[in-house]
Order: C-alpha cells, then structure tokens, then sequence
C-alpha cells in the first residue's frame, strides 16, 4: 500500500478501538446509491521506476530549445544552492506560519524577503506575496478602488503597453465589482504612453492609474511625469514593474515627487524557472498609509514574553478567515515556496548580482537587435530607451517565421500582431544573460533563412 | 540574525551573475537608479548557513506529525519533487509552441482526464493557482451562467456557517451578497433553514461535504434539489477531497462546480504557505465558461483551448497557465497512487480519524459530534477544559509544540467554542497516531495539576508566545522599516 | 572574490591585528625563487551559469545508453527520497564524527547502517565502510592474516571466477606484505569452483579461501561445501557477496556449519547510482570474534552521563590516528556519505522490496538469455545456477560485436576474453530490474544484425 | 529512537520495487535464504522524517562554523553538487567504452592537467579513494621505483613525528618499518636528527609542509637534498593544500610523489566521514609506476591507459576508476575558481587563520609556535589552563559546542600538549572569526570562574558526555546483537 504504513493487524486493533467492524461500515452514512465502486477511468498504479521513465521520456520529448521568448516570463541563471534549500523538507512540507513558534524558520524568511522587495521597490511596505504578477495587478486595481477614498468613479487607466494578458485577467477578476477598466492608447513610434493621450481625463474622477516599466516592448515610460500627472489629479498609481530591472531602473517607490502608492509585478524573474508558467509568485509593496487595504499574508517583527526577537502574521484581521465577506481578498494559500526560492536567491545575488544580470540581459538584447535588424526584411520597431526586450518588424506575418524558427530548435519570440492589430508583423524578442553570442548568431542565421 | 545583518558593505559575491560592466549607458539617466537597493551582500556560504539553519526552526510534515485539520498534512512523496523538476519541465517557456510541448501536454491532459474522474465532472481547468482562485472561477462561472440564461437577479449566494472564510470572501468579490445558513447540533446542514434562505434571488450555494465538522451532509440529496428546483446552482469546496476519494463523486452527488486543491489531496507540497492549486472542475452546462487555457486533444497531438475555441469563458486567472509545477507534482502522485492507491487514501484518512477520534473519548475528551462516524477529520471540543481550569485551547495547542506536534487547527470552524480540528491524513502510522494521544492525555494532566504552566507553553521551541498586539500595533515589517 | 567573504575593511583590519603590512608578507618563510607568480596553466575562473553549460553539455554528450553491463557496477532503481535526505547539508557537509555530541545524526545512522549489514549477511559485526568492494577484499585479506593466528603462511587461496578486478586490486595492495595469492580453477562447464579444485591444498597451511557468490560469471558457488571444507582444514572463509543478491541467496553467516569468517562485497548496489564506478562503499561484517582485527571505523551504542543513549565510534585503538604504524589499515576517510544514502535506501525497500528487486533482476536477466540464445550464433556458456548475470558464447569476437551495439545505443555487457583465454567469444551480461520487455527486443534485434 | 523501532512486521512499501513475484524456482532451495532479512519495515514517510530529524543532530559547515584543524572544512559550492550528480554522468556505466564517455573524460583528463599544473608534478592519477590511499601508492610508487632499480635494501621510511597517522600506518602497509624524525620547537623538522637517520636503508621521507604544526617547513631545501642524496624518494602529503595554493608548489621544491585530499584543498564534502579522494602526482621519474587508470588524449579523442600501455604500473586500486563523482566535484570547483581563485584560496586561508591566532594571544592565549607566521592553521595549547585550573583541552572543546562552534581537532598533532588545532579556512567570514574568539575567551572565564561546569559540558546537545569506555567494552554494534 504505497505512502499508508498500516499493517493488517494494526487495522484490526484500530477498527476494534472503534467498534466498527470494517473500515467500510465507516462510510455508512453515504447514501448506497451514490457510493462507487473504484476508479475504474484511472490507470492502475505505478511504481516509482515507472513513472520516472514516462517523466524522464517526456520532459524530453520536449526538447531544450533555444529561447528568445520573454513576454513576462525569462530564462535566468538560478544558482544551484537557492532550490537545493528551498526543497528542504522543512520550507517544502511545512504549512502557513499559524503556529509562530513553530515556524520561525519560515517567518523570518518572509521578513526577509519583506525587507528584500523594499529594498528593491523603494517602498514602505510588501506582503507575502500574491498568485502571480497578472492576478497582483487585479489585487492592486481592487486595493486602489479600496484605498482611494476621494475617488467615486472605479475607473481604473490601463495602458495598452501593458501585458495584454495582465488586462485580460485583470478584467475577469475585477470584473463583478463595477470597476471600469479604460484602455490608454500609446505612441506607435516609441511604444510609450504619451501624457497626451492621459490628457481626456484630466479633472476627471479617476481612481488609479497603471503604468508599466518597462512596458511590454520592452520600451521605458516617463514614469516621472506620469505618477505626478496622476497625482496632481488624484489619482493613485499602481506601478507593474520587472523586480529584475529595478536593479538598475528608478524604483516606483521614487517616480515623481512622491513615489506610487502601490507596486506589484511577477517575482519568476528573482529565482523561479520558467517552467511552464508557474509557480511563480506576484508581489506587491506599498506606502504605509495604504497597509491595511493590502490583500494576503503579511508578516511582523515582533517579541515574545522573555523580550526575544520573534516574527507572526500581522495584520489579519484584514484576510478572509477573521473577516470573511469583508476580507480584503479571498487569497489564502500563496506561492510560499517559490517566495523562499526567491528570497536565497536574492541574498545569493546581491545587489550588485542582480545590477550585472540586469546588464546584461539589456546588453544581450542589444546585441541580438543590432544583429537581427541588419538582416533584409527585419526593422526596429520602436524608437527610444528600452530595458531587456525589444520589437521588430518582420517583412512577414510572425505566426510562419516562428514556426520555420522553431523547427531549427529556435523559440524566435512572441507574435504581437495576436493582440495589436496595428502591430502588424511585429515580433518582440529577448535574450537574457543565457544566452550566448553562439546562440545569437544561430538565431540570426535561422532567421536570415526564413526571410528569404 | 537576519540575513541583512550578516551584510558587509563591498563584499561582492561574483560567481553568481555574469561578468559585465553594470554600465548601461543608453537609457536617460532620469530613469535609472541612483544608489544599488539595500540587499544583502553575503557570501554562498553564509546564505547557505542562514537559511538552513532557519529551515531548521520549522515544524514540517518531514520533521513532525502534523494534524492541522483542513489541511490535509500527508505526505508529499519526493519522487513527485524531482519527476517536476526535471530540467525538461522547467527550462520549458510558457509560451513555447504546442508541438515542442507535447510531453508536457500529455502531462495535463491526463490530470484533466484523472480529475474529471474521481470528481464525477465533465470537465476540468487546471489554471487556478490555489483554492481561492479555483472558487473566485467557480462563482464566476456560475454567475456566466446566469447572465448567459439572462437571470441577472440572482445576487446571493448561500453559505453554511461551518464554511471556510475563502467561500464568503469569494462570493463578494464576484459581486454577490451572502446569506449564511446555520449547521444543527449534530453537523448536518439546517435544512428548514435553508429552505426558508433561498429563492428567486440565489445564485447557488457553496457547500463542503464532508463539512469543516469532519461529517458527511447526510441531506446532500434534498439539499442539492432545493437549490437546484430554485435555479441556482451548486458549489463543491473540494479543498478536502481526502474523505470521499473513490468512494463518492461530487458529480453524482448533483454538483454543478468544484475546486479541488490538489495541494491537499494530492499531495503536492505546502511550501510554507504555497505554491497551492485550486483546479476547478463543471458539470456539462458550465463547460463553455470554463476558466481559459485547458488543454484538448486533437488526433495524437494536444493543444492549448484559447478564447478563440472558448468564446464564453469567463477568461483568464494568471499570466500563463496556472502553477504547472504544482500540477506535475499531482499528476506524478496520482499516478503512483493509480485507482486503488487512491480509494485507500479516503480509507486510511477515515480510519486514522476515527481511531483517533475513539482512543480521545475514551481518554475522556469531547468530540464535538460525538455519535457519528468521522470523515477524514474530527473536532475535539476543550469548552470544559475552558470552564473549569481556565486552560485554553490554544494553551493545549502550544503545548503540543513542547512534546513534538505540531498543533491541530484551533478555533476553527467558529462555531465550535475551543475546539481543535484534528487532520492525521492517511500517510501516519498507528505509532504517531498514539503517541499524539499521549500528549493530549498528558497536557491534560497538567491542565488539571499545574494550569499555569500551560500558558507559558511552549517553552522548548526558538521563542515562546509572541505578542501578536503588539506585532499589530508597531508595525515592524522590515528591516529597512525597523531602521528608520 | 568568489566563496571568499572579506570586504577591503576587514582585509585591512585583519592585517592590522596581525602586524603584517600585506597578506603576502605572511609567506615570507618560503624562500623566494621557489615563489610562484601565479597558475597560469589552469584556466581563468568561470561563473556559475558558464560552467552549467560547460557541464551540461558534456553529461550529454555522452547520451543515455541501454545498459546490459553489470560486472560489479549494476542500474537500479534508486528512490527519490535518497539522494535528496543524503545531501542534506547536514550530512552532505559533516566531517568524520570525532565530536560525538554534535554528531549523533551521522552516528546513529552508522549504527543503523551497521545493522543492516549484519542482517543481510547474517554476521555479528560490520563497519562503518571501506573504500569499495575491491579494496575491501584486499583488507579482508590482511585482516584474514591477522586473524587466523594458527597459520603462519600467509597464503590465500583466490578462485579464479572472482572477479578479476578484485583479484588485480588485492595483489596491489597486499602484494609488500609476504602474502601469497593462489589461483583456484573453476569448472568450465558450470563456471563453478569444484571441492576437486581444492584437493590439492587439503591439509596444507592456507591463511584464507576467498568464495565469490554469485561468481563473476553469475554463476553460483556450492557456498556450504566449499566453507566447510574450509574450515575442516583450518582455514578462515572470506565471503565476497553481492549484498543485494543477499535479500534472496542464503547470507554468508550462515554458509556451512559454522558461516564464515569475514564477508565483504561493493555496496553500490544499495543506493548508489553507477556513475562512472564511483562513490560506492565497501562493506565488511565478520564474527564477533574477529572484530578486533576490523580495520575501518566502527560506531558502538552507549550512555551519556544521564544514561541517556548515544553513539560513539569505538574501538579505535585499532586506528591509525591511534595505533600509527601497528593500527590494522591505514585507511582513516571512507565513504561516509554514500552509506548513508544507502542507509536511507535500505529502510525504504526492505527485506521485501530488495527480494522483488532482486527477483526482477533475475527474471530479466532470464528472459534476455533465453532471447539472445535462441539467436544463431550465440550460445549460452555456462549450465548450473547463477544469479542475475550469464556467459553467453558468441559466434564472433566479442568486441567487435560491441562496437556494432553501441553504435545502436546499446552497451551489450562485458568481454570476458579480456581477462579469460579460454572464455574466447564469451559475453558476460545482464538485465535488471531497469531493463524493459522492449529494451531486452532492441537487444536482440541489435545482436542478430551484429552476427549476421 | 532506531528507524529499526518503527517497523511494523507485515509493512510493504510497495511503490520501491518491481511488482514481480518473488518467487526464484531455478536456484536450488539450498542455495536460498531461508527467513527474509530483519530490515526495517517502514513507509517512506517514516523514512524521510527519521532522517531527516537525525540529520539535525549534526553539525556541519552549512551549519556551523567548523574549524577542525587539518580538515579543511571550508564551504562546499552547491553547484559541485548537482553538476556531478547530472543525470547523465550518474547513468554513465564505468564500463561504457571511451566513444560514450568523452564528455566525462574530458573532465577527468583537464582534472589531471590542472592538478598537475597546481602542484608542479609531470603525471597525476586520480584513482586513490581517499588520502590514506593516495599514501599508499605513492610508498608503493617509491617502492616499486627502488625495485626497478634493484635498490632493494632500503627498507625504511622516515617520518617526522608530527605526521598524519596515515603516514605510518601506509608505510607499514608497503612494508616498511619507520623511523620517526624529532621536531624542534620552533616547528621544523631537527634537520640534525635527520641527517643521522638517513642512510642506505631509506626508501624515502614522507613530508607535510606546511607541518600540521602550522608552519612552513624552512629548511625544505636542505631536506630535499639530505634525502636525495643518500638516494632515497621524498613524498608529500599534500591532505592540505590549502596553505600553498598558487604560491608554492610540491614539485618545485624538490617532491617525488604527492597525494591531494580533494575533498579537503578541492572542496568536496567530506559527507560525515567521505567519500574522498586522494589523487596522486607524481615527478617524471615515477610516471611510468602510477597507479591505474589514467587518461589521455589522443588527437581530439580521450581513452583511458590500462596495464597494456604501462606495464610497470603499480596497478589498480579500486575496481573502476575511483572515486568519479567526488572528481568531478573536484573539477567543478576548481574550473569555478580559475588560477586566480585558487591563489585567493591561499591567502585568505592564511590571512584567517593568522588573525585568529593573533586575536587569540591577545586574548591570553598560548600559541603552540608564537614567533612564526602560521600557515593555514595554528595551535592553542592549554597546558597552563590544565596545570593551574583542570580545565583540558576536551572541556574546551566540549563546552564550544554549546555556544554554536565545533571544536578544533584535540590533541593532534600528539607533541603538542593540551592542544587545539585550529583551520578557520577562507570561506569564512570574520564575524565568524570574532564570534569564535569571543567564545575561548568566555570559555577561559568560566575556566577560571567555574571549572566544574565545563566538566559535564555540553548541555545542549542531544546527549552530553558519552561513556566511550563502556561502549568499548559492552560492544554494542547493531541492532541485532543488542537484542540477543
Ligand atoms: C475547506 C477549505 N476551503 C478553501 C480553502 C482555501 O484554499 P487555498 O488556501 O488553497 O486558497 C481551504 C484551505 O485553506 C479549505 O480548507
Ligand atoms: C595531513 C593528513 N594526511 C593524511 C590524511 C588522510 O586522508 P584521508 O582521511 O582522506 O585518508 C589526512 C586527513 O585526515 C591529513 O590531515
């Protein structure tokens, strides 16, 4: 019986213990028709050598191939130290910290990691985390409709540079709480939001506004003048923003003259493989003033009754299982290991770590544009200051490159065209510090030959 | 020590990132950053010692006995661990196409499949990222539904009060109101009650069977067709699937929605608060609202469904497609488990919880639903033990921490006064199953001998009781805060 | 710097305590023309991300062949669970446990380990481990010398169907200390190792007599027989055992009347992958009366001062850091972290679990003998019982025939004509519990294209 | 409690092994075993929680600070780790012929290479399992080389009597007798004595310079050429080559042969008692005789040399190849610190070990060799403490077990009274340093304050002080022979 340690004669004495004689009379009060039989739709058991080859031939199945995709989610290096701890069977089988004094352990890392996406956002405060970055915007869009208490309206500005997928699961979150979501148009040739196209709600009762750094395409927002346009109108900000790149870019905690009120963005790139999409965790930090409008888990420093340094949940009388309908969110489990993951990661790094990562992604980029729109056929899409990823036009549909691209083992980009018609032939492309000059110049050759 | 305060100034940890210049010189200076965040800088070997030696202040299921009801603390098998991370699975991009993803799809597909099976559902998306989530889709799609059938004046869902706090919360967020419903005396679901609550105006009720009491709902039957003869619709929290596993199916049970996390169930870690995932799972006339990507299969190749297949789905949950690490881990497990494996999980959990739940009344403890047989999870009542020797349930649960155990659930569900939810999950054997007993049986002695001990419980861990007012009140929530 | 923590401050600050001016100055006693400058022959430093490729691409490389090799290095089935508990860095990064106190983990453990050993052997003691299976046997030799007090020839009688390896290594590393290692014949019909072998050294002074089971070829020894003659003439019996084998074929301490003396055998097939012949463990388990003779770490149980139990590594007045140049080996580091992870494999298959693997093995290796023989031009070698390896006589040189395999991804076993003369042609292979219906098919396929 | 103590007879964890029949019909029933094997009986759950709760009973570097004197306890980067244990070097048969392992070879010929340029010999074999292994080859190399020569009357190895206890012990194994040289006070070898040692009868001088006194032995030159000229072999015991690396090498000043313990220079874990490995070089004159196997490179193909290729070999030591997942730990760390890196590794070694002892006589401290640069390693004595208080050298290190430190290595080397011998190695931090300091000097005030204390030191371990006398005695090895 894999994973259940009873014996036979154990059974017995427990069955006797309850006075039951078998351990389906336990079950007697299951209506008879309702009950089943087995599982007969599910395949019968394996061994653990079993699984390991279907595993093993299908992780394989699927190739190593060489990635030029970004789009929200990158391929970093990852030290070998950072999982090794973080499946460590007490990060990785333990629960919530509900009991503080057996969890320390686990406290004091989220404190950590706390004091970590402080440090990095130029923040006041940051929770445990959230699901991801997408559904941390649509948390970020219900705590500025909570937080904002001079707005009536519950009209959030989107940006249209935005991670489309963002807007989308935005929108079916937000969606029952008569929250309108108001798209912002951006600048065809830069890629930007232009404060003229902000210009229409100018006076208006608007609740917050979004701004993304960078912004899908890699390109860089005024995010001064944006986040003091927003404020000047009362409107709060929520920053989306790459943790990676606020090794090296302004933190949203200091755009404009008082900084965002509330910032979140997706931490896969701080420690978690891209593995499919997920987990991944959202994190979200913001100005003290706004703490207790904040959705999930939060941990405190405090002491205990000898006056010993101690950490616990705090603040959760604003969570689901104290305040039920009136939480501030239902979320209860989060993304805890990837978090621990992150935190050894961030620590292994250092700032100075992540400033050199963050280089030289941007670098590599750089070099692929420079290589890639030298080709016949291929343009730069966007003028202006861009971070790690950047457009290009194709002198084709994307959809038919990528498929000639991938048949060489080359995962040549994201297709925009799919969610901007005006965005024709556009393909958005990163390389990150994995990737190599060699690997560079088999892309541009793949390419070269798919053009022509 | 926190890991700030190991930091040197200038000490550069240079393995780790590659050797370029930090210079970037073509974006304006106006958008860059002026002085390097406030990290750590450590060395390997210092990151390492911290937080292993951190690790080592947790209770963990591969450390201690863990019984916290309702969250179905098994064991997480380690093959499940490394099978998911296999280089091949997470070096994959999200985003890679369909035909370099086949064996990951086939992955998913089959967990789909497996899902709809042991729940009695017709159909399963796999996105939600921890129960929460799998319930926000749920209520979303029952309210899609409405709105689709035009009965926009169904504004309340229904909820027994023994319902986990996620299923009131949830309901609000997707924009309906709440009525709870009460629980009688001996767990069962007040039926009159709920006769009397419904109307023309629920959307549905959400319901856990077996509830948080650790009961089956003996009227899931008229309770399923009261709901359903009103028009609304009805909603599984399967976030504790342990009980009923190959024994009884939502499904046939007249669920119309169900979110399963197979966080519990199925076994994937809890990592200290997560990575979870809430799969949900529809009867046939949900299907077309499904939460988006799901994966099909088309002749012997699998793909993803988008909106362009799905054009009523209420959308998407998450940036990619939900914790596909968490959902590998499940799919392993189910398929070690296989048919049999996973009938004996609902065996097993009942009988350790029965077992448990006799030796306690034996002991002279209270169950708070005394004559009936247990589910996967019991509740032990201390309202006596409150009363007479003013010792608390939380004072007995810290205790526990002392002789190495982690604490059941306390508190919870509300309706029980000082009561403890006690979980011990199929993978425990008689041996820890008794010794926790011992425990209880001791701690209750010294309520009875020396109750001011108790609370100063505990006594032998990293800290003793910490002060949560004031943690509330000087907010100290990190370092930089602290330094201010 | 990496792995090296000191900031500019405290190199100065530590300087200053000391006295010195620079960190050179504390090698001022090496005299200065034999002062290197540097190491330019080794290759400048590499980041953590660079040598992942670099050694990624090289385990590749060298691709994933159906492996039908056993002679003495056998793919099992290890656990998950195994590896991931054994690099625990609490294991993974302890010294040998000299601090009793702060290493009762590791103790314990050993303790456990030595349990083990001696109820699959059915011995009265084991050690902590030795280097491998082959050096083992060379120091059962010595200890063999030592022990048997009542012969003074040093002889030792060496079968020739032991594996020759071990044979070679033992001559190595006993050769400087007047020992004798004689050959003894086997049967080539049966592979055995007949009593009429042995006849000619009845009555003759013999230190030991060495018995493999299974042999070399697989083939197995009339274990009681050969011990009893043994010991009839006052000789010590060294076992040399698959410790795997032992979950089913009768344990060496109960070989005979009286079981033998000492037993030694390569425990890699408890938990450690094959991975290029190394780590694995040497075990060795003797009669009580012997074990001051042991050479190797042993852990006793005990009490602490408050009676409570505890491990302590005993008996260490037979070590060199002790006995210096009269200690019974000089062997002082062993190989610690494999048994452990051979512990933990141990206790997670169980007698039940080793006997189903051991079955299996020996069905596959079955099934491949009956499908490779029934193809013309190969022949089984050797009749009689044997356990899970078998000769099989090609119709061609052998080694040729495996270059044909491998050219198919098929590593088809091991060329006895290499060390046998008169095993011309003869391949020495097996199938264990790894090997699939479909791998034993491919097998075939491959060898009759080979042959033919 | 034993994982013995959790079976349950009649316990099948079936999920491990082949669902086959364990029924074998075609071996004779005497040949069988007749009762299954008294292993444990337990679930994978118990399994992993046994070990993983012992496992934090040790302490260890990812742990603790850990400066046992000539062990070299430094950091182990996690990337050597899960580089040597990628799946396809672990699947790798030893047997696999060379055309499927040129990546591994790759890595063990660049091995040899580096090794050899480091260490400044002509020839390296990796094949010894450990130091104590790599000692016997190389006495066995010198002594196959006297042979060769017909030089068959030196039957001696000279052996200053601050050596390693390996050293002796392999000399003995080759099958020479020992003379031990004196040292002098100040740390070097009586160069006098040595002088009326040597003669016709030397087969060689095994030497460790940097001496585990922790000093640089000054008159290596002279030795050198004292041994060589009465024709005698000088070999290195290079266990720690910590001290020299890139600033001095064995071959240059003047070695034969030389064994490197790579798990303690290279950083290999030493895994609670191994795996090691102890790799030897060797000078041109002794190539021919090294052990096997060795790589080499043939145009851009690698192959492994056999008995065929060198016939004066000394033969083999292991039945494959030694200790290949330890080597490729080796080689990792040594490719990730480069030629700069491992020149650091000298100088921080030294720096750290230096402070410490110049802290440390600051504080009142004893220095074995005051007057002179310490190498990697230094020696407290605390034979004033054990004459004035009664307070040994083991109370010391009993009672730093406590405040979170482990003890330096006690009462080695054996001339040194009531010694410690410290090695804090590079990877440590200072405030590792000063943390370590600030506990000697709190130990010596509870010497001098409350020497009884430090008798029944330490208390917060999982057992205090052990009865080593009674577990000599009343042998208790195993489970089994307890029971009886
Ligand atoms: C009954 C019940 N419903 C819902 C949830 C919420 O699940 P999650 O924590 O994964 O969001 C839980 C778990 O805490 C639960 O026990
Ligand atoms: C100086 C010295 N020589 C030899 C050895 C023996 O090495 P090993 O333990 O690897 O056999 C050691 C290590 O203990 C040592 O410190």
């Amino acid at each position: 019986m894999p994973f259940i340690p009873h014996t036979e004669n154990e059974i017995h004495d427990m069955l006797s213990a309850i006075g039951a004689d078998s351990i389906d009379q336990l079950f007697d009060e299951i209506p008879a028709h309702l009950k089943i039989k087995g599982l007969d739709g599910i395949p019968p058991g394996m061994t653990e050598m079993d699984i390991n080859r279907l595993m093993q031939d299908r992780a394989a199945a699927d190739g190593r191939p060489i990635c030029f995709i970004g789009a929200g989610s990158y391929e970093h290096h990852i030290p070998s130290a950072v999982w090794q701890i973080a499946t460590r069977g007490e990060y990785y089988t333990a629960y919530t910290p509900y009991q503080a004094e057996a969890s320390q352990g686990t406290l004091q890392l989220i404190y950590e990691f706390q004091s970590m996406m402080t440090a990095l956002t130029a923040m006041d405060v940051s929770n445990a985390s959230l699901y991801d970055g997408a559904s941390g915007l649509a948390e970020a869009v219900l705590m500025a409709v909570r937080a904002n208490r001079k707005s009536k309206s519950r009209r959030i500005l989107m940006p249209r540079n935005l991670n489309p997928v963002y807007g989308k699961v935005t929108h079916s979150i937000v969606q029952h709480q008569d929250i309108e979501l108001v798209d912002v148009d951006f600048d065809a040739d830069t890629g930007k939001t232009n404060l003229a196209a902000l210009k229409p709600y100018e006076g208006e009762d608007i609740t917050a506004l979004v701004i993304s750094q960078p912004s899908f395409f890699g390109t860089l927002e005024d995010v001064d003048a944006l986040t003091d346009w927003a404020h000047a109108n009362n409107i709060l900000v929520i920053a989306v923003v790459n943790p990676l790149s606020l090794a090296v870019l302004k933190p949203p905690g200091e755009w404009g003259e008082q900084g965002v009120d509330i910032a979140v963005g997706d931490g896969q790139p701080l420690g978690a493989p891209m593995s499919s999409g997920g987990p991944y965790y959202g994190f979200m930090c913001c100005k003290k003033a706004h703490v207790r409008q904040m959705p999930g888990r939060i941990v405190g420093r405090t002491v205990d009754q000898q006056g010993r340094e101690g950490f616990v949940l705090t603040l959760q009388a604003r969570e689901q299982h104290i305040r039920r309908s009136k939480a501030t969110s239902n979320i209860c489990t989060n993304q805890g290991l990837v978090v621990t993951a992150s935190t050894i990661h961030m620590s292994l790094l250092g700032a100075n770590g992540l400033e050199r990562v963050a280089a030289s992604c941007h670098q590599n980029t750089n070099a692929l544009v420079e290589k890639l729109s030298a080709i016949n056929g291929v343009d730069c899409a966007m003028s202006g200051p861009r971070f790690h990823e950047a457009v290009l036009k194709l002198n084709k549909p994307v959809a038919d490159v990528l498929t000639a691209l991938a048949e060489k083992n080359i995962l040549g980009g994201y297709d925009l065209s799919q969610d901007y018609a005006e965005l024709e032939n556009c393909l958005l492309v990163c390389a990150t510090e994995m990737r190599t000059e060699k690997d560079i110049a088999l892309y541009a050759e793949a390419l070269e030959a798919a053009l022509c | 020590m926190l890991i700030f305060e190991h930091t040197a100034a200038g000490r550069k940890t240079k393995i780790q990132a590659p050797e370029t210049d930090t210079k970037i010189s073509d974006i304006p200076e106006n958008l860059m950053r002026k002085t390097s965040a406030p990290l750590p800088e450590v060395s390997e070997m210092q990151a390492v010692r911290h937080y292993t030696s951190l690790s080592q202040k947790n209770f963990s299921i591969d450390t201690h006995f863990y019984p916290l009801g309702s969250c179905t603390m098994k064991h997480n098998p380690r093959a499940c661990n490394s099978l998911a991370m296999l280089p091949g699975f997470l070096a994959r991009h999200p985003l890679a196409p369909d035909t370099c993803s086949q064996g990951f799809l086939a992955c998913m597909y089959e967990l789909q499949n497996m899902l709809c099976e042991v729940t009695g559902m017709a159909g399963f998306s796999l996105t939600p990222m921890a129960g929460a989530q799998g319930e926000f889709a749920g209520v979303a799609m029952i309210r899609a539904y409405h709105d689709a059938n035009g009965d926009v004046e169904r504004k309340e869902i229904l909820i027994p009060d023994a319902a986990h706090g996620t299923n009131p919360a949830t309901a609000t967020m997707c924009g309906y109101s709440v009525k709870e419903i009460p629980t009688l005396e001996n767990g069962d679901v007040d039926v009159a009650a709920l006769k009397a609550a419904v109307g023309p105006q629920t959307a549905g009720l959400m319901l856990t069977n077996p509830s948080t009491l650790g009961v089956f709902e003996r009227n899931i039957e008229e309770i399923a067709a009261v709901i359903h003869k009103a028009g609304g619709l009805l909603y599984y929290d399967g976030a504790n699937l342990n009980a009923i596993l190959g024994k009884i199916r939502p499904g046939d049970m007249g669920f119309d929605v169900i979110h399963s996390n197979l966080h519990k169930t199925f076994s994937t870690p809890h990592g200290g608060g997560g990575p979870g995932s809430g799969a949900i799972g529809v009867s046939e006339r949900l299907k077309p609202f499904m939460p988006l990507p799901v994966v099909t299969r088309e002749g012997d190749q699998y793909r993803w469904l988008t909106e362009k297949d799905c054009p009523q789905s209420i959308g998407r949950m998450s940036a990619f497609m939900g914790n596909a690490g968490v959902l590998l881990r499940a799919y392993v497990y189910m398929r070690l488990l296989g048919r049999e494996g996973m009938q004996r999980v609902a065996e097993f959990a009942t009988l350790n919880a029965n077992y448990m739940m006799a030796k306690l009344k034996e002991k002279g403890f209270q169950a708070a639903i005394p004559d009936r047989y247990a589910s996967h999870e019991f509740i032990i009542t201390l309202k006596k033990q409150a009363k007479d020797l003013n010792v608390t349930a939380m004072d007995f649960a810290k205790r526990l921490l002392d002789l190495g155990y982690h604490a059941p659930t306390t508190y919870f569900p509300l309706l029980v006064p000082e009561c403890l939810l006690i979980e011990p999950t199929e993978s425990e054997a008689k041996e820890a199953l008794d010794g926790f007993i011992e425990a209880l049986v001791q701690i209750q002695q010294e309520a009875e001998t020396d109750p001011d001990m108790l609370k100063a419980a505990p006594y032998t861990m990293p800290v003793n009781r910490l002060d949560e007012v004031r943690a509330a009140r000087q907010l100290d929530l990190s370092w930089g805060s602290s330094r201010d």
